[in-house]
């Protein structure tokens, strides 16, 4: 050891041993807080198999807390960043959940990636008034009172735009639906059969694998027999890259045979190595190469704040959205509990990196812009197509709900 | 008990009943037959001596008495009751009790304990469910530690005793369980020549009693117990007779001609 | 007869830290804020857990690495139910709404595929009773198959653990009944005779208390009785027992069913302290974590076992939510495994027990 | 036919990674929960290799059987040696090891707490280039087969061999056949039981690595991608019967086959049900495994 290591060391060590002879286990008051600051959870996997993307929406959040503190904080009081790492275990997202609500007493949490976190937080945040924000694009089919899904995409988002222009500009029409096994999948197969009805697109095949497998070569030969000539992939997370590889190594080429995703962003793009996804599609809000100031300006931020090599994406940006939006509909409101928040944020409109989101009074999800991208050899995007306005989120799009027969609104659902 | 000689063999024929026997009894390990065609008929309370030579078959044989090893051909009797493949558990209760030539007891428990599990007579979960176990020995538990030795190491634990007090507490074990035979498996292997005397009073004192069948190398302890003697050869019956029948028996001689270990062995 | 007075002493003492232990649990909550309370409650239910697994692993030399399918068949039971009672699952459960078939009829007994199941579960005491009934009954089937083709050891290790990976799957791939890989998570409390537990406030964890108070008793009851000492044998000497005249297999499986309900009874009473139940309590890795907890409180010690579960839980939480800890505290978790097995086989137990009891000769490993 | 061949590669993939842990478990009775882990480091071994020094599949895969060799060495001196004859225990504790395997790469070995990060470790995905003649695939028998599939296939075979020949055909190896009959007997008439013992551990150990280095040119790279391969190569082996080696060569293709047949009829979750059932039968019904005749 270095000297500089070993006092750097020692240096750890004390500052641990302090972090854990000071829990706040006994009741002796509840915790105060500084008159000055307010409380925020953060709460994203930073060990783990989802660690990966969370560890960079964790920043994210810390960036855009740290932005609004320099702009002198919200009513007049700085953010102070609570940090809890969930481990990407459902079980461990809910007990953390209850801390920093309960405990910590944070009027917010922002949190969770995967869908299967936020229902474990859910029980938590409606029964103790806690408040979520959700940043992750998912399968619709919720509408709590205690969740603010800012920024995220929910299936109309991603397949009103795409799966029709897969058969109009590519001019595909037997289309094959794979996923990995959850909710998500499901739910997006599900909006997909109805577009492509409405469309007259045939569907040859809606499969499912379970989460994390990484076998793939038996769903890519029943893919290749099955008459395909486009591929909708929801699958996620160690598995993108099984499954872009084996496609290669079967001998299949993006070009003649395209595939559209509506998970793989640039973390997995970066992950499976840029060579793999050529020529792929993706359908997502957000890219890291929309081309406007505003994002140029976020990249740039985000660049210096974790590191020259790190990508933004989606799910990034929506946390970015998040943070800024809750601001803003504290300072509206003047309080910051969850009750004022979901009254005042319904309308309010952010100039998001992506462009303008206005959060639905309704349903609290947010209006967002639909855009397809194709990869290019550096592992970005190069943007194919995207909606001149924002489009309304459906939540439950997977059965049924239109822009006209709501079945999420602030009665709560009605299915 | 007769003696008479068929066909230059000598056959015991019981005057009581034969409470064990065994028919055909064979097994073969890869086609290689251990034991082969073993018929043998063993008198209630009588003590039965089974020698042979290594790899004779003599512990398969105790094997396939007590259910270790399930025989390819054959059948054991009890009395009139048909104990073949019946399981290990199903024949011990029948009343076959088996003490193995190295000693296997509970070596984490002490050996009041290793008693009381042996003298259980209850032996189905939901019987035992609410029995309590006591601290202290009872009288029956007391007595056969008294005849084995173990009297002054009931609160011991079996792992503590010596290879010779092993062997007394495994016997001890298979006394407590009242079987109607008893098979021993080498029981003076590795003791004193003062342990072998007492082993060998004590078996003579068991025959009568219980019926005991005997697997031994050493001659001298099979002198002094000096009762019916099985000889076995290559998975088979060679003889049958008293030691002194048996070591002037000229088949006997023939097969371990040249060997020279019958006194020995 | 000093080994006997010195045995005296060993039992009192714990007898005197049963008591302490348990004093300080009913006192507890009232030092405790709510969430502090939750998150007791929440460990007690795993050193149910890891009494589960000392009862077979510790007394009878099973150890199951598929506890967790147990345990998460008993969270699944309950969760069922409180789905079920909830307003907002009326009269069928909003997972099942949204995987329906378009023109399919809105009643349990047809909305999906298999959903009758769920049937029964509209009485809360069916599924109070399912929870400990049928990890039982699954137990029994696995047992039976397993332990009556004598397998053992790690046989039975690698066995059960391929169980409960199959049970994973199996509630993962069938979404519209089950929940799919998101679990059960909108569940109403539970309400008996009116009363209704808050998983926050010292109902829920006098209920667990009284609980773990309750399955250790009876454990000792049972263990300290003549089926300990058979299991004890068993666990020492199979083949002995078996010329003893035991049915070993009886044995073995009656242990493995009665520590298969009590998993599933500590599944339950995770459903009403965290309020949700997923498929990821049955993985592999928190299954093998509930065996470390047994084994570093002491295997075959059953108020070893609870300690450490507990001990180990709040350590990890202490170290998971100190930065510099962090990153580190999984090697400290699986330093502690190897630990544990390299320096302590008996566990906190048993440097207990030494402590008591220099005498006894040479340390032994119980429960190999 | 294509199911056919993807069964096989199924299978070459759970042969070399079983075949370590048979060797293992043949001379020692050991089951090491760590071996999956094994298959990780040598998958890292590879990612590393070819950042930083430029090596490409091929060269990386006598590399990482040294690098795993060497982490199985360290193992089973300092942990798996002192338990001996306490199996469940090793269980645990190889466990454990596995758990710190994982961690140690994602925090850099220790290095990310001083802010030193590696490029290749830590807890993101990694990948590794494939050499483009193994991204190809070419026609037999009027299937698709891709290169990459029929390459496992071969490297599989050719570690068969040369295990095949390292324990029939030496000295180490005769030693080794000893040891896994008759520990005691061997080491009485003067072989050096710990000795074998670590060699077994190291050389089992090694395959894993290089089963790690192919199965990184067409899987995520990630710390805890070697979990899954330990149950389902224990389960090989013990259905192929205990250090048989052609029993678990022709159980690792079966169990590839009946997994690739079920996963394209129905799906892979009842792939592997199928597959868990049948291995659990055979361990009910046939515990000796499936291609051994029984003896006493």
């Amino acid at each position: 050891m270095t000297k500089q290591t070993r006092r750097t060391f020692l240096k750890v060590s004390t500052l641990a041993a302090a972090g854990l002879a000071t829990p706040s286990i006994l009741r002796l008051g509840d915790r105060a807080w500084a008159a000055d600051e307010i409380p925020v959870g953060i709460m994203y996997s930073l060990t783990g198999t989802t660690a990966i993307v969370e560890k960079s929406m964790n920043q994210c959040a810390q960036m855009a807390i740290d932005e609004i503190n320099a702009r002198g904080g919200v009513l007049g009081k700085k953010l102070r960043p609570i940090i809890e790492d969930p481990a990407s275990e459902p079980r461990i997202y809910g007990e953390k959940a209850r801390k920093l609500t309960i405990e910590d007493q944070v009027p917010v949490i922002f949190g969770c990636y995967t869908t299967a976190s936020r229902k474990a937080v859910l029980p938590v945040v409606e029964k103790r008034n806690g408040l979520l924000v959700w940043p992750t694009w998912y399968e619709g089919e919720e509408c709590s009172k205690n969740v603010l899904y800012a920024g995220s995409a929910v299936p109309n988002q991603q397949l009103e735009n795409s799966i029709p222009w897969l058969q109009k500009k590519l001019g595909k029409n037997k289309l094959f639906i794979v996923g990995s096994d959850y909710a998500f999948p499901r739910g997006m197969a599900k909006t997909s059969k109805t577009i492509c009805q409405n469309i007259g697109m045939g569907v040859v095949g809606d499969e499912y694998l379970p989460l994390g497998h990484t076998e793939w070569a038996s769903m890519v030969s029943k893919i290749g027999s099955s008459g395909a000539d486009v591929i909708f992939s929801n699958v996620v997370g160690d598995s993108i890259v099984a499954f872009y590889r084996e496609l290669r190594n079967q001998g299949y080429d993006f070009e003649k045979l395209p595939l559209c995703s509506s998970t793989t962003t640039e973390v997995e793009i970066k992950a499976m190595g840029a060579e793999y996804a050529l020529g792929s599609y993706v359908s997502l809000p957000y890219f890291q190469t929309v081309d406007t100031p505003r994002n140029k300006s976020f990249v740039e931020a985000f660049k210096a704040y974790a590191g020259a090599d790190s990508v933004t994406h989606a799910a990034m940006e929506a946390v970015y959205t998040g943070v800024n939006i809750w601001a803003m509909a504290a300072e509206k409101a003047g309080d910051v509990t969850p009750e004022a928040i979901v009254a005042n944020v319904g309308g309010l409109s952010f100039d998001a990196p992506q462009g303008k989101i206005t959060i639905d009074p309704q349903n609290l999800h947010s209006s967002l812009t639909p855009r397809i991208g194709k990869t290019r050899a550096d592992g970005l995007l190069d943007i194919v197509d995207q909606y001149a306005e924002p489009l309304l989120p459906l939540p439950y799009s997977s059965v049924g709900e239109t822009a006209d027969k709501r079945i999420c609104t602030t009665a709560g659902a009605t299915l | 008990m007769l003696m008479t000689a068929i066909d230059g063999k000598q056959v015991v024929q019981p005057l009581s009943p034969p409470i064990l026997r065994t028919r055909n009894l064979t097994v073969r390990f890869d086609e290689f037959p251990a034991v082969h065609g073993v018929n043998l008929d063993v008198a209630d309370g009588e003590l039965r001596v089974v020698i042979g030579a290594n790899g004779a078959g003599k512990s398969t044989l105790l094997d396939l008495l007590c259910g270790k090893t399930l025989p390819s051909e054959g059948e054991v009797w009890l009395r009139d009751e048909n104990i073949t493949s019946i399981g290990e558990a199903a024949i011990a209760r029948s009343g076959i009790g088996r003490k193995f030539q190295t000693p296997t007891v509970f070596k984490e428990m002490t050996v009041l304990e290793n008693l009381q599990v042996a003298s259980n007579r209850r032996v189905r979960v939901f019987e035992n469910l609410f029995q309590r176990i006591s601290a202290r020995a009872n009288d029956k538990e007391v007595a056969v530690a008294e005849r084995t030795g173990l009297l002054d190491s009931l609160n011991r634990k079996a792992s503590e005793l010596s290879h010779g007090q092993l062997q007394w507490l495994e016997l001890a074990m298979v006394l407590s369980q009242e079987p109607k035979i008893i098979l021993l498996d080498e029981p003076a292997a590795g003791m004193t020549a003062a342990e072998t005397d007492k082993t060998a009073g004590l078996l003579l004192d068991l025959a009568g009693d219980h019926t005991v069948l005997v697997i031994e190398h050493d001659m001298a302890f099979v002198r002094q117990i000096c009762r019916t003697i099985t000889v076995m050869h290559q998975g088979s019956v060679l003889a049958e007779g008293t030691a002194e029948e048996i070591e002037h028996n000229p088949a006997v001689i023939e097969a371990y001609l040249g060997s020279a270990t019958l006194s020995h062995a | 007869m000093r080994m006997m007075e010195e045995r005296m002493t060993y039992r009192t003492a714990s007898l005197v830290a049963y008591v302490a232990f348990f004093a300080l649990l009913m006192v507890l909550p009232f030092f405790l804020n709510s969430f502090w309370t939750n998150r007791m409650a929440t460990y007690l239910v795993y050193s149910i857990c890891a009494l589960g697994i000392s009862m077979s692993w510790g007394y009878a030399g099973i150890l199951s690495l598929g506890q967790g399918l147990f345990f998460g068949m008993g969270a699944y039971m309950l969760a069922m139910s409180l789905t079920l009672a909830d307003p907002g699952n009326n009269p069928v459960p909003e997972l099942m709404l949204l995987n329906m078939e378009p023109d399919a009829v809105r009643d349990l007994c047809c909305v999906t595929t298999g959903s009758f199941l769920w049937i029964p579960f509209r009485w809360v005491i069916v599924g109070i009773l399912a929870g400990i009934l049928v990890p039982c009954i699954l137990a029994a089937v696995i047992g039976y198959v397993m332990f009556k083709r004598r397998t053992t050891g790690v046989y039975v290790s690698i066995i059960t653990l391929a169980f409960a990976l199959i049970g994973q799957l199996l509630i993962i791939n069938n979404q519209p009944l089950t929940g799919g890989f998101n679990g059960l998570a909108s569940l109403a409390s539970l309400e008996i005779f009116g009363f209704e537990f808050d998983p926050y406030g010292p109902s829920i964890y006098y209920l667990v208390t009284l609980t773990l108070l309750a399955v250790i008793l009876l454990a000792r009851y049972l263990l300290s009785g003549r089926v300990g000492q058979v299991l004890k044998a068993i666990r020492e000497d199979e083949a002995r027992a078996r010329y003893l005249g035991y049915d070993v297999e009886n044995y073995k499986l009656f242990i493995f069913c009665v520590s298969a309900g009590v998993a599933g009874l500590a599944g339950m009473l995770f459903t009403l302290t965290s309020e949700f139940a997923a498929p990821s309590l049955m993985a592999t890795s928190f299954s093998i974590s509930m065996v470390i907890w047994a084994a570093t409180g002491g295997r075959a010690s059953l108020l070893g076992a609870c300690i450490g579960a507990l001990l180990v839980n709040f350590i990890g939480s202490l170290a998971s939510e100190s930065a510099t800890f962090q990153p580190v505290w999984p090697i400290i978790l699986g330093g502690l495994f190897v630990f544990v097995v390299l320096v302590m086989p008996n566990g906190i137990a048993g440097i207990f027990k030494d402590f008591f009891d220099r005498r006894s000769a040479p340390r032994t490993v119980e429960g190999r | 036919m294509e199911t056919f061949v993807i069964g096989l590669s199924i299978g070459s993939i759970l042969f070399m990674v079983a075949l370590g842990l048979a060797i293992i478990y043949g001379t020692m009775k050991v089951i090491n929960l760590a071996h999956g882990e094994m298959v990780m480091i040598g998958a890292y071994t590879t990612v590393l290799a070819t950042k930083h020094l430029g090596f490409n599949l091929y060269l990386c895969i006598p590399l990482a059987f040294l690098v795993t060799a060497a982490f199985g060495y360290v193992i089973e001196r300092t942990v798996v040696r002192r338990l001996y004859g306490r199996l469940l225990d090793t269980l645990l504790a190889t466990w454990g090891i596995a758990l710190i395997l994982q961690q140690l790469i994602r925090i850099h070995f220790g290095l990310g707490l001083f802010g030193i990060h590696i490029d290749g470790l830590g807890s993101d995905l990694q990948n590794v280039p494939v050499p483009s003649e193994l991204q190809q695939a070419f026609q037999f028998l009027g299937a698709n087969i891709p290169v990459y599939r029929a390459f496992l296939f071969v490297m599989a075979l050719l570690l068969g061999a040369v295990s095949w020949w390292l324990i029939f055909k030496t000295r180490f190896g005769s030693q080794l056949r000893a040891v896994s009959v008759a520990r005691n007997t061997a080491s009485a008439c003067g072989i050096n039981d710990k000795r074998v013992n670590t060699l077994a551990f190291a050389y089992g150990s090694g395959l894993a690595g290089i089963a790690g280095v192919l199965v990184s040119g067409f899987k995520t790279v990630s710390p805890d991608m070697g979990t899954p391969y330990v149950v389902d190569a224990f389960l090989v082996v013990v259905a192929g019967g205990v250090g048989h080696l052609m029993g678990t060569l022709l159980s690792a293709g079966i169990l590839g086959e009946v997994q690739s047949f079920v996963a394209t009829w129905l799906n892979d979750v009842y792939g592997r049900t199928v597959l868990f059932t049948v291995v659990i039968l055979i361990l009910l019904f046939k515990p000796q495994g499936l291609f051994v005749t029984k003896s006493r």
